[in-house]
């Protein structure tokens, strides 16, 4: 079935009918919206893109929207992503996720995804606690955070710094957002989906339910002073730097995208040959 | 309809060739293999090495007969010694005949005590190899042995072409000339088999190329997968392939990614596919368990080894029926199959790529490491003819992905091929795939989910049957070659016998089973493991008899035609 | 011996409170729960929310008798109503009898046309609640509820104390105040039930709870584990008393990670577990599998939920036994536990910690959502009185890890504590431990690995056995408490019942078994899923005659003895 | 039963009977070496230490030791030694492994084993590849290695950096040696072992039978000349330009190392009184 042609569509076009699961105030919110606006700039296309997610209250926004979705299992919203842009290299690709999902057990693909800079675009809504689960400690959490019960002392584990990891990784495009900052989120989001390559976009979104003193991020944040270095090790010293409140733009590389090219050279009559005696 | 079964086994040699490390065992097997080929034989290889990761001590067995072979048989009718190193580890291996001659070089010392009763055959293949500059004494052996057995030079020379060409003119002159300097000296003094009907349109592949193609022919185009022994080389065959044909393989940083890069892969709308063993296939249940509840086709091969855990990596068993029926959380139909022998990995494979699109769920194709990583000469494998597919085309929107129909099976629209958006979901969702948690929705897709897989007309291939007797022996995969040939036995002896070969294990043709049972008397399910597990299956399924008898027996030995033989007539 | 069945179900009653976010039904339920505690009732609480991940609508639904409860009734006798939003998600889980009153404030607004026949009562809980500083409609409505129910106030004082205690005074006091308002105005006038015996003995929790206790009990002091919902609390009550016990507990980063932190820590020498629910259990297969082969004792709790996949997660269903059974590549026998009640949640995690490290091998226990989340008033459940504990003490170096012994046990050193050093592994090995891909050894140690399993005496515990009549109810896990209860009901209809609720369930007693079924004449198997996993599971092992009968039902809502019976009585 | 007091034990005497499946000339066997000579030095009782690995060849190394060892499943060494760690803080643990093993499918619990800083010792045996299933890509491999079959064309993926990986995840302990340079290894080992906290060994050992061209690492390596600057936004630069051939401690800090005390304070049956209606 051949596609209709966009006509212009609006940042709302792009909801689905579905009501989001999301307490009040949620973070996440924001996000959904910022992406709508931004898929509205770029005039993208609805059936050419793909969200896809893992488990957590943030891994549930596919669904909020008006495109094609993916909703796996917890952690694996990466991996999904890379087969699906394997495959499909004409598709927007989109992975959104938490910072458990993401982070915890979802570390290694993020690692890998990285390295492997397939042309997709990352979100992370990072609200230092896994929400769905009812409020532990995620590996973004602060060390000395009481609140779960699971870590009644905190989890004492320093926390997992995702921009540098990023950027040791190989990551070619690290950005940082706040959903408290809805029009800075959604050009993040355009510059993410512009970038030839892994793009991924750090996003403070505050779990109202399990973190409400996340409410202060709004006098936290503060524009990314950084400057953008092109060198890697120099980028790497100023992201060892970062607060984590900075916005902006972190790190932005030109870099080899992996894409194998999908051209049939042969048939498989040629290759049965090869068998003959 | 049950074919007949084949008339008592053809006559068939059997060759195992030993050597320490860097005696060219292997080497010698294949060029013998491909000689066998080209001087009209059937023929299967095997091969077996020692511990080290390499260089260590191997041997390649080799069989062959003017009539398709499916398994190896009891016993060996010659051993070739390129060395007597270390050789105490192939013992069980390798039993050979009483009147089975040792083929050695005396200068490479002592034929060792296990061996003192047998024939010696002593040929100066040091010294030979010595006489030729690059000369190599595993290839002096193998002429002495082509000759031995009848083979024409010229077979031998086309067998050192296809497999030492790729390394130059001056490696191949110089292994022609070991392989005359043993022929020249020899008479054809072996027993002879008879005469082969050479056709130059016969295959020569393992049963990983096998699976790999048949995937292809099913449609496979994108592969995703972490390496693994035994089912790396399905893999490695398949890279290159890919890439001719338009798809793409994608090294997975784990079996995790793997497994969920081929859901990516699928839901883009290209049938995909993942291969691993034991330990790889334990780490993808839950992703299978969200092929299944997604409804995203996938084909899952696993290659089995040795288990337990890490188990023996590179050894055939057969005990990953249960985890592949049954190793998914909640209530999660899909497919199980299994090939019956090397040529009809490309058919089951095929078959199992078509049903996974066309029912869009996960299917579970268990092959092993006897069938992947042997090598044998057999004829084109048959091509799957019906024409299973997805099913694409949906018409309303907002689609009703998980649609109820009579089939269960649901429009699965494309992303950038239709307006008709929706989000795969593994949360139980209702028809449009909104998550739910209401008892009917959940109930509806169970059923549904259910309803498809239990519903699809399957058609004949679920499994091989043939013969008609009283005596009936079940089986399964790869143990299917040494049951067929038990059976010839058997029935060659007088014992009318039927032999059941299950293709398709999950869904289990019940009817169809009960009805190829019709009048079995005595039976036995027959199954490379420990505790029975089809037995058990099928037992569960309610459709054998309660005298129906297990023999099982786990590896890393392959199962022969002979013990089936023996164990079936102690019990009847 | 079987036990007598007790006789016919005492009377009960049961409750539901409904409301929408932030209504306050949970509270209500928890207090109304601790209040027919401390009047000397037994009971039950299990709770249901919407989708919403935090503040969305919920009920609270308590059963309480003079006698103990081990599941919810068929119907409930009073609707307490806070409000009518989303009323209609709980109409399926919440069915009233015909002359069931809902309770309700009128100013709330329409009582749904699904509820238009029922009695109605209503209440002005609204205007009474905002005259008390801090008022709260849903105390109110307790208060009301109590009155009518024939609670003495002092009790529903308790249970405020008990519930908001730690809210501070404040709290207290304004809840008192509304307990006290709804109740004043009220007679009791409900159905009543017969006095019950208070006993300050008796205990309060969970089955999340009385797991980890049993877990303590058993000797676990190491747990590590990654957040899952229904599985969570049974960590959070584990963090800081294992803290005090001199034990830890490790947030892992996965599940992957979970099993074999539970690996290294019981290779240290301490009784280790990990609790997941079905998406985390498939991720743990390989390192169970791990465990079996390298003989590592360690206990993973299942507390299942609908599924497949990520199912509905919040819901209970028994849908995990096959895989808890099957799950594993290889021959891999290990242990399934399925505790029968909440209080059962105590002894039989006692049990199986116990038995892996006795038997030095994986032991899987199969709870479910409704265990572990339900509360209940119940007697303190008893110890497991068998000391069963893991063979440390070895006499040779170097260690022979493996030993073939009568029992299979071989002995485990500890690291630190015994010059017997040795590698543990997952590779097959010999009795050393040294890995090994001769033949010989990987049958010797399947055989040592399944004798230690299969031959060990478990005595009486493996099943509760009541009753003796021809007509026999098999089940296991969380439905025993319905089966039981519908086979009181039966034997009381004058139908003599026999019931067989299975807490071990690999191994499976066979022997034991198939005596118990012994004259039975009528069989159902009855279990909480679709495919009926017990029912296949025993037809597998040959313990079940042909004329045996599946009833099956899936999640999320619980089975009720009532549709067992009427099940039953259509069959017979 | 009480362990004997440890005679003054000779590095051979670490060695267990069990020959090694090592191919001749692997790498593996240099850093078996050093390991039992940095035991012998620091005296280290047999009974009391542990060795964890996973699946490769390198990871076979605890079978080849008199020690106690654990050779579990590929990719989980880090996590059966945490376990066993904080179960069982007295035993000097260390997990071995090779690059596939520890940075391909166990890379997560990489990160999270930085992040945690338990103390115990990693050693990665480096040697860009799957040496036992013959001869694939591992994540440190140049991205234009064609010799394998299942990436004939290379990767095409940037390479993994242990170092900088380690640093960003937190890691407090960071060296690199070579297996050609058993002295400096064994060094490194005792620094390693002693060092209070996570301490991360990357060995270069190469693969004779699948990366024969790794002989020249001879020629490449050099000692670090980094320093080990203690402010980690600075080491992050250095180690970002660390050429992967650089042998010594690339970073070392004191950090706060994670570990329950596991002093009982109280009764199981106080602990149930509170169950009491
Ligand atoms: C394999 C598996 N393990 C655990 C879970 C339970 N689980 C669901 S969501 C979640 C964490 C979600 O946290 P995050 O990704 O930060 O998302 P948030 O809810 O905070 O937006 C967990 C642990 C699961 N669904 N599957
Ligand atoms: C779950 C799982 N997946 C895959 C394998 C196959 N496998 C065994 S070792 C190995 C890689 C080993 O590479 P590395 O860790 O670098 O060690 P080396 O052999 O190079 O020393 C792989 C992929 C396995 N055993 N288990
Ligand atoms: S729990 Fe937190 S993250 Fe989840 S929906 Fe509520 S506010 Fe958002
Ligand atoms: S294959 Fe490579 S890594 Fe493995 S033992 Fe041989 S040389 Fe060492
Ligand atoms: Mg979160
Ligand atoms: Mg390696």
């Amino acid at each position: 079935m051949a596609t209709i042609p966009t006509p212009s569509l609006r940042a709302k076009d792009y909801k689905s009918q579905i009501p989001p699961v999301w307490c009040p105030g949620c973070g996440h919110f924001a996000v959904l919206s910022a992406l709508t606006k931004a898929f509205a700039y770029l005039k993208l296309p609805k059936d050419q893109l793909a969200l896809v997610s893992g488990i957590g209250c943030s891994s549930r926004l596919p669904a909020y929207l008006d495109t094609y979705g993916f909703h796996g299992v917890h952690g694996r919203a990466l991996a999904v992503a890379a087969g699906l842009k394997t495959a499909r290299p004409d598709l927007i690709v989109i992975a959104v996720g938490g910072d458990g999902d993401g982070f915890s057990i979802g570390g290694n693909h993020f690692l890998h995804a990285c390295r492997r800079n397939m042309d997709f675009t990352y979100i992370v809504m990072d609200n230092e606690v896994y929400g769905m689960t009812k409020g532990q400690a995620s590996p973004t959490t602060q060390p000395d955070w009481t609140r779960s019960k699971l870590t009644p002392h905190g989890t004492g584990v320093r926390r997992f710094q995702p921009p540098a990891i990023a950027l040791a990784a190989g990551a070619s495009f690290i950005a940082r957002g706040f959903s408290g900052d809805p029009t800075g989120l959604s050009k993040l989001f355009v510059e993410a989906i512009q970038h030839p390559g892994f793009a991924f976009v750090h996003v403070l979104s505050p779990c109202q339910t399990f973190r409400p003193e996340q409410r202060a991020w709004k006098q936290q944040v503060h524009p990314c002073s950084l400057g953008t270095a092109e060198d890697p090790a120099r980028a790497a010293e100023l992201i060892h730097r970062d607060d984590g409140m900075a916005l902006g733009v972190l790190y932005a590389q030109q870099l080899p995208v992996w894409q194998p090219k999908l051209t049939q050279r042969t048939s498989l009559a040629t290759i049965e040959e090869a068998f003959r005696l | 309809m049950p074919q007949e079964l084949p008339r008592g086994s053809a006559a068939s040699l059997s060759i195992a060739i030993t050597g320490s490390g860097g005696s060219g065992a292997v080497t010698a097997g294949s060029i013998l293999l491909a000689a066998l080929g080209k001087a009209g034989f059937y023929g299967l290889m095997t091969r077996s090495a020692g511990p080290q990761i390499r260089g260590g001590e191997s041997a390649a067995m080799v069989r062959f007969s003017p009539e398709p072979l499916y398994c190896m048989g009891d016993q060996f009718d010659l051993l070739i010694a390129l060395d007597w190193r270390n050789f105490h580890r192939f013992l069980q291996e390798i039993p050979l005949g009483t009147a089975s001659p040792v083929l050695y070089d005396p200068a490479l010392g002592e034929v060792p005590e296990e061996l003192r009763l047998q024939p010696r055959l002593e040929r100066p293949w040091k010294r030979r190899a010595a006489a030729i500059a690059g000369g190599r004494l595993n290839l002096v052996a193998l002429g002495t042995a082509g000759a031995l057995l009848g083979l024409p030079c010229e077979a031998l020379e086309t067998g050192v072409q296809k497999v030492l060409g790729h390394k130059g003119e001056a490696v191949v002159d110089s292994a022609v000339a070991c392989i005359r300097a043993g022929f020249s000296a020899e008479n054809p003094n072996l027993a002879r088999l008879p005469k082969p009907r050479p056709d130059p349109n016969r295959w020569l592949l393992s049963g990983n190329e096998a699976a790999a193609l048949g995937s292809l022919r099913g449609g496979v185009r994108f592969v995703a997968a972490y390496p693994i022994t035994p089912a790396t080389e399905m893999l490695e065959w398949l890279a290159p392939k890919l890439e001719q044909l338009g798809g793409a393989l994608l090294q997975a940083e784990d079996e995790l990614a793997s497994i969920n890069m081929i859901l990516g892969g699928s839901f883009g709308g290209m049938p995909s596919l993942t291969a691993t063993s034991g330990p790889g296939l334990s780490l993808m249940m839950e992703g299978i368990g969200l092929a299944v509840a997604s409804e995203t086709p996938v084909l899952v091969a696993d290659v089995m080894r040795v288990g337990p855990s890490t188990g023996i990596p590179t050894k055939s068993e057969q005990s990953d029926l249960h985890i592949a029926l049954y190793g998914l959380h909640g209530d999660a139909p899909h497919l199980v199959l299994a090939p019956l022998d090397i040529g009809d990995c490309a058919f089951t494979f095929q078959w199992a790529v078509g049903l996974a699109e066309q029912l869009q769920t996960a299917a579970i194709v268990l092959s092993d490491q006897f069938l992947g990583q042997s090598r044998a000469i057999l004829d084109p494998p048959p091509r799957c003819e019906t024409p299973l597919t997805r099913l694409k085309q949906a018409r309303e929107r907002p689609c009703r992905r998980y649609l109820y129909t009579d089939t269960g099976v649901s429009p699965m629209p494309i992303p950038g091929e239709s307006p008709c958006r929706y989000t795969a979901d593994g949360l139980e969702h209702d028809e449009r795939g909104v998550p739910s948690s209401l008892a009917e929705d959940h109930l509806a897709q169970l059923q549904k989910r259910r309803r498809k897989i239990e519903g699809f007309a399957y058609g004949e291939a679920w499994a091989e049957i043939q013969g008609a007797g009283p005596l009936c022996l079940i089986s399964w995969g790869s143990s299917a070659g040494a049951v067929r040939e038990a059976a010839q036995r058997l029935q060659a002896a007088g014992q009318p016998t039927r032999v059941i070969l299950l293709r398709l294990l999950a869904p289990l043709r019940r009817e169809s089973l009960k009805a190829a049972l019709a009048g079995a008397e005595q039976l036995f399910v027959i199954e490379q493991n420990q505790t029975g597990q089809l037995f058990h299956y099928l037992h569960g399924a309610q459709v054998l008899p309660p005298h129906a008898r297990s023999f099982a027996r786990p590896g890393p030995l392959p199962l022969r035609p002979g013990e089936i033989v023996r164990a079936v007539r102690s019990e009847i």
